[in-house]
Parts: C-alpha cells; sequence; structure tokens
C-alpha cells in the first residue's frame, strides 16, 4: 500500500451521475450526507463538477440518451477516478432490462469498481460499499 | 536563510499548516451547526495532497497559459502575503506602506481566479467569473475603507508593524464605534474574499457549479486549494491585527479562533444572495456605514 | 354532478355514453368533433385536462381525452378513434391550452400519431436520433431481447 | 461587466442542482435569463417491452419503480385504478393503512423538497435540519413496511401488509416529534427575512398559466388554484377524517414554501386521526380474476395528481396502462415562471414544482402484444428474480 493510495482513499471526492434511475438511490446517496450518517468524517464530499471528482456514484438503468451524455462526463473525470454502481439498476438493470430505451448494464459500458445491490441500498450499504472500494484500492 | 524564512517559518509551510487547519475549524464548526460530526483535523491536507496525485487536464478551447498560469500566480501573491503578514507580528518586521502593497496583492488571487475562469472558456466558469468581478469591485473597496479607518485610528501610521504598535500601545481599535464598523466591514469583507455563504455567487455549486474552478482539476485546484488555506490563515489574521492588535502572542490563538466562529456562524444562518443583493448590500448599507466610520474616526470616536 | 348537464350541451356530438360509477364517464366523439367537444368541456365546465392516453388497438388508435371536474370529482373520458394505419392525424388542442403541448410531442414518439396544429412536434422523451418510423407503443415494433446477466453465466458455466 | 450579447447557460444533464439528468437551457442576457428550454429524456425507460412477462400484481412493484419519492402514490394509483376496473371496494383496514403510508410518504418528500430548496439557495443548514428531521419518518417507513423507500404495502384489493398495534404508540410519538420540528421550519421561514428576500416575489406563477398548462398539487394551489383530488375525488378515506386543503393567492416560491410547510401539518393530522379510527379487521379483500373492462385511479401525490388507466381483455396482464405523473404537467410551467428573473432564481425557481424527471418520463406505458400467458421461459425468469431477491435480502442480513 502505498502513500498515494491511502491519501487518495482518505479523500475521496464523489460526484453523483444519474443515468435513468428512479430517484431513490440518488436521495439514499444524498441521505448520506446528512446528519445520521455524515460521510463528510470520512473525507467525502460531494462535489459539483465532474473534474472535481474521485469517485463516480452511479445510478439508474442506463438509457440510450443519457449513455452518451455519462461517456462524456466520464471522459472528463480526471483519473484516477473510480466507478461505483450503487443499486440494482445499473449492476444488472433491474426490471428495466429488457425496455426499448436501455443500452446495457454498466460494466459493459465502462469498468466498474464496486457493485452496491439494492433497490434503494441503505445508506449504510452505500458506505459500506465505499468501504470495499477503499479495500480494494489500497490492496492493489 | 531567506529560503528557509519564505518557504518554511513564517512563510509557505507555517501558513499553510495554520490555514489549512483553521479551514477545518471553519468545516467543522458548520458540521456541528448542522448536527453532523465534520471531517478529521487532517482534511485539507490530505485533500490538497490528493489533487497533486490527480491528473492534470486541460479543457479544449481553453488558453492555455493563462489556464496554467492563473492558479500559480495567485498561489505565489498569497505566499509573499502571507511571508509579509506573519513577519509583521512575529519579527516586527515590515516598512512604511506595507499595508498598501498588502492591498495590492490580495488583488492577485481574485483577479487571477477570474482570468482562469475565462481562459476556461466554459459559459458557468465564465459566469462565475463576471460575477467575481462585480463582487471585487465591491468588496475590495470595503476593504479600503476599513483600511483607512484604521490607518485614522492610528494617527495616520501606513504600515502594519505601526499600526500593531500603536494599538499595543493605545490599546485595540475595536474598542470604539469607528472600530467595531471598521471591524464589521473587515469580516464581511472575509465572508466575499473566502466565497463562503452568503456571498458566494461567484463559486455557487447549486447554480454554476463551482464557476471558475469548473473546469480546473488535479495539480492546478490543487494550487487554488492552497491558496484559499493560505487565505483562511491571512485574512482573519489580517484583521485581528489591525484591529485587535493590543495582546499579540498567544493570544492570537483564541482571537482567531473567534474570527473563524463569526465566519461560520455568518455562514450557517444565511442563504446565498443573490449578485444583485450583494451589491446594494455592499454599496449602500455598508459603503455609507464605512464613510459615518471614516468620519467618527477623524473625530476620535 | 355535472354529467347531465354535459349531456345536454354536447347532444348530437357523441355516442356509447357510458356511466361506469357516478363519477367515471366514458363516451365516444368523432374525430372532427374534438376541437369542440374539447372548448366545450374546458372553456364551459371549466374542465382540467388529465392527459391523454394513447392505445393502439391492433386495427385502431385510440385516444382516451380524461377531462375532470375539480368542482364535482367527475372525470369524463373522451374517446376519439383513429382509423387510418398510416400516416394517423388528430387535431391538436395546443392552441386551446398548452397543457397538452408535452402530451401530444409524447404520444407522436410513442404512437406515431400526428397532431395538426402543434407547433413543434419534435421527440420528447427518446433521443433525437431515435429511428424515424420506429414508434414503441406500436403493437408492430417488435424489440430485441436481450439475455440476462445470470443467463450468461448460466451459459458459461 | 454585464455584456448584452445572449449566451447560452446550460443547467444539466448532470449538475448539482438536481439528482436526476435533466438538462435546461437557460438563455440569459448577463445575469437575466430571457428564454428557457427543457430537455427531457434521460430517466426515460419505457417498460412496454417488460410487461410481456408482468402479472397484474407484479405491475405494483413496477410502478413502485417509476420513481423513489413517490413510491406509494404511483401503486396507490395503480391499484385504485384496478379497484376501479373491477367495481370492488378495498377493505376498510386496507384503505386507512394505505392513507396513512400516502400521508408519510407526504411528509417525507415535503421534508426532503425543503431540504433540497435550503440547499438551492446555499442553506445548507436548512438542508442538514430538514433531511435530520426526515430520518425519523424513514424509521417509520422501516417499521411498518421494512425498507426506508419503496414499501410494497399496496395490493389490489387492499395493503399488503398490517400496521401492528403495538406499533401505533411509536407512530404516534413520532409524528408528535415531526410536529415539533415542523413548528421550527414553520417559525424559521416566516422570520428569516433573507429567505423571504429570495423566495418572495421569484417565480410567480399566475392562475391563468396554471389552468393552461393543466398544473396541480401543491404548485397550482400556491397560485391560488384550489384543487385536491384527496377532497375532490375522495378516494380510500379520505372523507371521514377531518383535514383542510391548503391554498395561496401568490403564486411564487415563498407561497409553494408556505403550501408544502402547512399540507405537512395537515399529513400530521390525517394520520393521527387514522390511527384513532382505523377498524379491526381484513387488511385485504380477495381478488381473483381480472374481468375486461378499463379502470381509473386518480391519487393526490405529494406533488399532484398522479393518474393511472389501465384498461384489461381478462388475461392476467394489462393490455394498456398509462401512467401520468404530476411532474409532467408541472415541469412545463417552467417555461414561463423562469424567463425574467435572474441565474440564482432560477436555479431555486426551477427547483420549486418539485420535479421529478423519473416520474415525468416514468416507465410511459405497459402494453403487450397478443394473448399469451406465462411460458416456461418466463416462469423461469421469475423464478430466478425471486431467488436473487432473496440472495440480497439474505446479504443484507448477513451485513447487519
Amino acid at each position: 500500500m502505498g502513500l498515494k493510495e491511502k491519501i487518495i482513499t482518505k479523500s475521496l471526492w464523489v460526484y453523483h451521475v444519474s443515468a435513468g434511475s428512479c430517484n431513490n438511490c440518488d436521495i439514499e446517496i444524498l441521505d448520506c450526507l446528512t446528519p445520521r450518517f455524515d460521510i463528510e468524517r470520512f473525507g467525502m464530499q460531494l462535489v459539483g463538477s465532474v473534474r472535481h471528482a474521485d469517485v463516480l456514484l452511479v445510478t439508474g438503468a442506463m438509457n440510450k440518451k443519457s449513455l452518451k451524455r455519462f461517456k462524456r462526463v466520464y471522459e472528463q473525470a480526471p483519473k484516477p477516478c473510480f466507478v461505483v454502481a450503487v443499486g440494482t439498476c445499473p449492476c444488472s438493470q433491474h426490471m428495466f432490462r429488457p425496455s426499448y430505451s436501455m443500452e446495457a448494464p454498466l460494466d459493459e459500458i465502462i469498468p466498474v469498481d464496486v457493485y452496491i445491490p439494492g433497490c434503494p441500498p441503505k445508506p449504510e450499504a452505500i458506505i459500506a460499499g465505499i468501504v470495499k472500494l477503499i479495500e480494494k484500492v489500497t490492496k492493489k | 536563510m531567506f529560503i528557509f524564512e519564505y518557504f518554511v517559518f513564517p512563510g509557505f509551510l507555517f501558513t499553510i499548516l495554520l490555514g489549512g487547519w483553521g479551514w477545518w475549524l471553519e468545516r467543522k464548526l458548520s458540521a456541528r451547526f448542522q448536527y453532523r460530526v465534520g471531517p478529521p483535523w487532517y482534511q485539507n491536507f490530505i485533500d490538497i495532497a490528493k489533487l497533486f496525485y490527480k491528473e492534470q487536464i486541460i479543457p479544449e478551447g481553453a488558453n492555455r497559459t493563462l489556464f496554467i498560469l492563473s492558479p500559480i500566480i495567485s498561489f505565489a501573491s498569497v505566499l509573499l502575503l502571507s511571508f509579509m503578514i506573519n513577519s509583521s507580528y512575529l519579527y516586527g518586521e515590515g516598512f512604511v506602506g506595507d499595508v498598501i502593497v498588502i492591498l495590492y496583492l490580495l488583488v492577485i488571487p481574485s483577479l487571477f481566479i477570474v482570468l482562469g475562469g475565462v481562459a476556461s472558456s466554459n459559459p458557468l466558469a465564465t459566469t462565475g467569473a463576471s460575477r467575481e468581478i462585480k463582487l471585487m469591485l465591491s468588496y475590495e473597496f470595503i476593504f479600503i475603507v476599513s483600511l483607512i479607518i484604521t490607518i485614522i485610528k492610528s494617527k495616520g501610521i501606513i504600515s502594519l508593524v505601526g499600526i500593531i504598535n500603536y494599538q499595543h500601545e493605545f490599546g485595540s481599535h475595536l474598542w470604539s464605534i469607528s472600530g467595531i464598523i471598521g471591524f464589521m466591514l473587515g469580516v464581511f469583507y472575509i465572508q466575499a474574499k473566502l466565497g463562503i455563504v452568503p456571498f458566494d455567487v461567484s463559486e455557487a455549486e447549486q447554480e454554476i457549479m463551482g464557476g471558475p474552478f469548473i473546469e480546473y482539476c488535479g495539480p492546478l485546484l490543487g494550487f487554488f486549494k492552497i491558496t484559499k488555506a493560505l487565505l483562511y490563515f491571512i485574512l482573519p489574521l489580517l484583521i485581528v491585527l489591525l484591529f485587535l492588535g493590543k495582546n499579540l502572542g498567544w493570544h492570537l490563538v483564541y482571537k482567531y479562533i473567534m474570527m473563524v466562529l463569526i465566519i461560520s456562524v455568518i455562514k450557517n444562518t444565511n442563504p446565498r444572495l443573490r449578485i444583485k443583493d450583494i451589491l446594494s448590500f455592499f454599496w449602500f448599507f455598508l459603503f455609507p456605514l464605512g464613510c459615518i466610520g471614516v468620519v467618527l474616526a477623524i473625530l476620535g470616536y | 354532478m355535472i354529467k347531465d348537464e354535459v349531456k345536454k350541451k354536447l347532444e348530437g356530438k357523441f355516442k356509447d355514453w357510458f356511466v361506469k360509477n357516478p363519477r367515471r364517464i366514458y363516451f365516444t366523439i368523432d374525430k372532427s368533433n374534438l376541437r369542440s367537444v374539447a372548448e366545450v368541456l374546458y372553456k364551459d365546465f371549466k374542465m382540467r385536462l388529465s392527459t391523454v392516453s394513447g392505445v393502439d388497438n391492433g386495427d385502431n388508435f385510440e385516444l382516451i381525452y380524461h377531462f375532470g371536474s375539480d368542482k364535482t370529482g367527475e372525470l369524463f373520458n373522451v374517446r376519439v378513434f383513429v382509423y387510418e394505419r398510416h400516416n394517423p392525424e388528430v387535431d391538436s388542442l395546443v392552441p386551446m391550452f398548452r397543457a397538452t403541448e408535452w402530451v401530444e410531442r409524447e404520444i407522436h414518439e410513442m404512437l406515431g400519431i400526428k397532431f395538426i396544429g402543434h407547433p413543434d412536434l419534435k421527440h420528447l422523451l427518446l433521443d433525437h436520433d431515435w429511428p424515424e418510423g420506429n414508434y414503441p407503443l406500436r403493437k408492430t415494433c417488435i424489440l430485441e431481447k436481450k439475455p440476462y446477466p445470470q443467463d450468461k453465466e448460466d451459459e458459461n458455466g | 461587466m454585464a455584456n448584452k450579447k445572449r449566451k447560452i447557460v446550460p443547467i444539466g444533464p448532470y449538475h448539482p442542482l438536481q439528482e436526476e439528468p435533466e438538462f435546461f437551457k437557460l438563455v440569459v442576457e448577463g445575469e437575466n435569463v430571457v428564454d428557457l428550454e427543457i430537455e427531457i429524456g434521460y430517466n426515460h425507460r419505457g417498460i412496454e417491452k417488460l410487461s410481456e412477462s408482468k402479472h397484474w400484481d407484479q405491475v405494483t412493484f413496477l410502478v413502485e419503480r417509476i420513481c423513489g419519492i413517490c413510491s406509494t402514490s404511483h401503486p396507490f394509483a395503480y391499484v385504485l385504478a384496478v379497484e376501479d376496473l373491477l367495481g370492488i371496494e378495498p377493505s376498510e383496514r386496507g384503505s386507512y393503512i394505505r392513507m396513512i403510508v400516502a400521508e408519510l410518504e407526504r411528509i417525507h418528500s415535503h421534508l426532503l423538497w425543503l431540504g433540497l430548496a435550503g440547499h438551492f439557495i446555499g442553506y445548507n443548514t436548512v438542508w442538514m435540519w430538514a433531511w435530520k428531521a426526515r430520518e425519523p419518518v424513514l424509521d417509520l417507513f422501516e417499521l411498518i413496511s421494512g425498507n426506508r423507500n419503496s414499501y410494497a404495502m399496496m395490493k389490489i384489493g387492499g395493503a399488503r401488509r398490517d400496521i401492528k398495534e403495538e406499533d401505533y404508540s411509536t407512530i404516534r410519538k413520532t409524528i408528535k416529534d415531526v410536529y415539533k420540528d415542523l413548528r421550527l421550519f414553520q417559525k424559521a421561514v416566516e422570520d428569516d427575512p433573507i429567505i423571504h428576500k429570495r423566495t418572495k416575489g421569484i417565480g410567480v406563477l399566475s392562475k391563468e398559466d396554471v389552468i393552461s398548462f393543466g398544473a396541480e398539487g401543491p404548485t397550482a394551489r400556491a397560485s391560488g388554484v384550489d384543487i385536491d383530488v384527496r377532497r375532490d375525488d375522495p378516494y380510500a378515506c379520505y372523507d371521514k377524517v377531518d383535514w383542510s386543503v391548503i391554498t395561496c393567492e401568490e403564486g411564487d416560491v415563498y407561497a409553494k414554501v408556505v403550501v408544502r410547510i402547512l399540507e405537512m401539518f395537515e399529513s400530521c393530522r390525517i394520520i393521527e386521526q387514522s390511527l384513532d379510527k382505523m377498524p379491526r379487521g381484513e387488511i385485504a379483500v380477495e381478488v381473483r380474476d381480472i374481468p375486461p373492462g378499463e379502470g381509473i385511479g386518480r391519487v393526490e401525490a405529494p406533488r399532484g395528481e398522479c393518474f393511472h388507466y389501465v384498461r384489461s381483455d381478462g388475461t392476467n396482464r394489462p393490455v394498456r396502462h398509462k401512467v401520468r405523473a404530476p411532474s409532467f404537467m408541472n415541469v412545463a410551467t417552467n417555461l414561463v415562471s423562469v424567463p425574467g428573473y435572474t441565474i440564482s432564481d432560477a436555479a431555486i425557481t426551477l427547483a420549486a414544482v418539485d420535479p421529478c424527471y423519473c416520474c415525468t418520463e416514468r416507465s410511459v406505458t405497459f402494453d403487450r402484444k397478443g394473448n399469451k400467458l406465462f411460458n416456461g421461459e418466463d416462469l423461469i425468469k421469475l423464478s430466478q428474480r425471486k431467488t436473487e431477491i432473496l440472495r440480497e435480502q439474505l446479504r443484507k442480513q448477513y451485513g447487519k
């Protein structure tokens, strides 16, 4: 475990991308910031611009229209940038998979580091997922 | 020796340690206001260190030179500034007219934030830059008025060390009506300069996504963050030196913490103002107030 | 309850008047009468257009305009049948109230029904490069079948 | 520095202003917004194809996933539509349970909006405080249904789960606490001059525009249009409890804040009365086959009227299911309420209708071809999904 990994995992700035979600995961992500869960104590912050992002929290089943945008967002993110699929939708597209406006699950488009299944995952689960991400990064 | 002074003590390293800590204090206090725990004390250092590990992207269509130079120049100017201010109260070193140099150096970071925003050629960044310019026109003037008040009260001494020594002898400027007015102007100046709610229109995250900083990432953003950390230390300190210069030494610690507390309270009890409201607040409320303060200072109140 | 008044006022323009329960009234009108009926319901009875449901019945299209009276809680469901399979057209209600602007855009992209008099019938929900003539809600639209991820796993192992 | 040249300020699709992707193009002159273009569809999921394997009962869960915040309103409207089709009355206890869950959802949704509105005007303290007050409501949901969002409480004919009598006292106590917090917010909003400055006279929506756009819910009521499906077309047991419809005349953002805060008080009252009046007995009546026919369900969701239309041909799946969410009508009102104000105002005005793009771009319609019933493949798929859900539950338990 190098110094670099240690520093990055102590200061994860998350950027939230919603690609055809149902809002549940999105509000649970915001819930992580609020008093009961408060991820700022782990040094995580929600940032407004993708240029500042270290982690992309992706929710939603990735429909065709938002896919184009999402690809651009991903290209704009400075590397190293980790991708976390929040909710069952980006993991497997959930019940929306056969729909005509859906493209593909997230991991067929970009490499995904951590999957957090659940509809919606509880804030505890999201935090646990981020902890998994930290473990993964530091063990590399 | 000079290099040591400039970069380690009392220059860069010393200031950034205290600035990062002051910034953390503000974040922690805000978190406590909001029933949160808040970040650990080393958070800002980690954040800045991390940014230097990140990839540097220069957006297409940006003016490369300006885009790269802006954060570095604003960082350099604040570095010089912190050295000047620190040596004034630590060693009593300074020169006649250094407050005016401080004034100029304080304009540079804001100016280069504006230039950096314009250079990144992003509509949101340019909106933020134009807001920052409007804001600068108002808050820099308020700071000048505040400076004039303290200079008048120090019987026309135009040097930081002189002002401190004067207060040491005759008591802090704050304990008079004009002093309170000048101090108030100074607090609002800090608030606007650091881009804290209610005066953070230029980087309003919910409206224009960080304004001038929207396209910055990696080390260049890191330089801006260092600049901000340094400003977090020297701005409250400067106001303390100008208006509460009686007992320094260890007393500086609680005076500085008090300043951060005031900033934090204002931040957490107000929504963001519109740029129009800010301008009218600065020009039609604070500016006449400042004029009254100057008159009172001349009259000796 | 204003359904008797409505019935009187629209005399001769509707058929199949059907009161399913006191608050749900269904009736069918001719395509050409749509604007005048909507005007009566919207202007004279101050009703609100809840939405328009488009149904593909295989050989025809059915548009159901749901007009709700907020004072009595009655819901008048006006059926309009469009029999043209190719290039179906209906009068747009946008000149009367803007509420239908998005509704009609959506029906246009989903069912391919043209609204005459609509200012801008571009895509609302679908992507701009969605293939022309592919209307997802028509029964003829057949979509590819995607296997679930676990199906793939099963194939592999 | 205000140059009079027009430029376009994009808001979105990925923007911290809202959690969901949507795209507003603000045409601005200097700081003033002169025109607005709305581009939606980034959340469009279109579930048509999927409904080939959806049974009437399963659709309840599907519509629950239209939107996470209105995850009671959509199933509620759907089951009402099916009951309208069948011509049956749900069980009374079931109706009360539905009503309690729907009103709890209104409180949670309005508190969520209140917090976000504070966030949008840069008042993070309001955000944190409102969401702190919202947590106990989510705990109640967890107590009642087992999940914080997506409660799965609706069932054709009644409720899927009972509210246990030993939980009544917890619900009452939480509602009392929420009531206290709401008083705090009410006072804060009424007293703070800077909140007034940011919200009064901003984003004014006239009564005529509301009627023309067909806006509904708090957006319409804040403009003085007195509509509320709960009163106009009473469903569940809203006609058996005492409550009132809140309206304001101004139509600006401030009026929308006030309407929402006062509505939460009404919701608290409804819940307390429902707990008193709730009879014992079955929570659901049995429903076997769905005959051919059509039905309409209307529910007053937190954002306005939620409209579901279903048609059956006698098989075990709907032939047509039209969903019209309240935001679909409300979002369009931004076209008239945003231009004429500054960019800063645009942020809060766009948010003031409480837009819910997941609803707006909902899974438009359910439709299916032919009369095919379940075939083997579908059943396998269903069981696989069930296994997946079970596995997930186990994982969750294990995680705890």
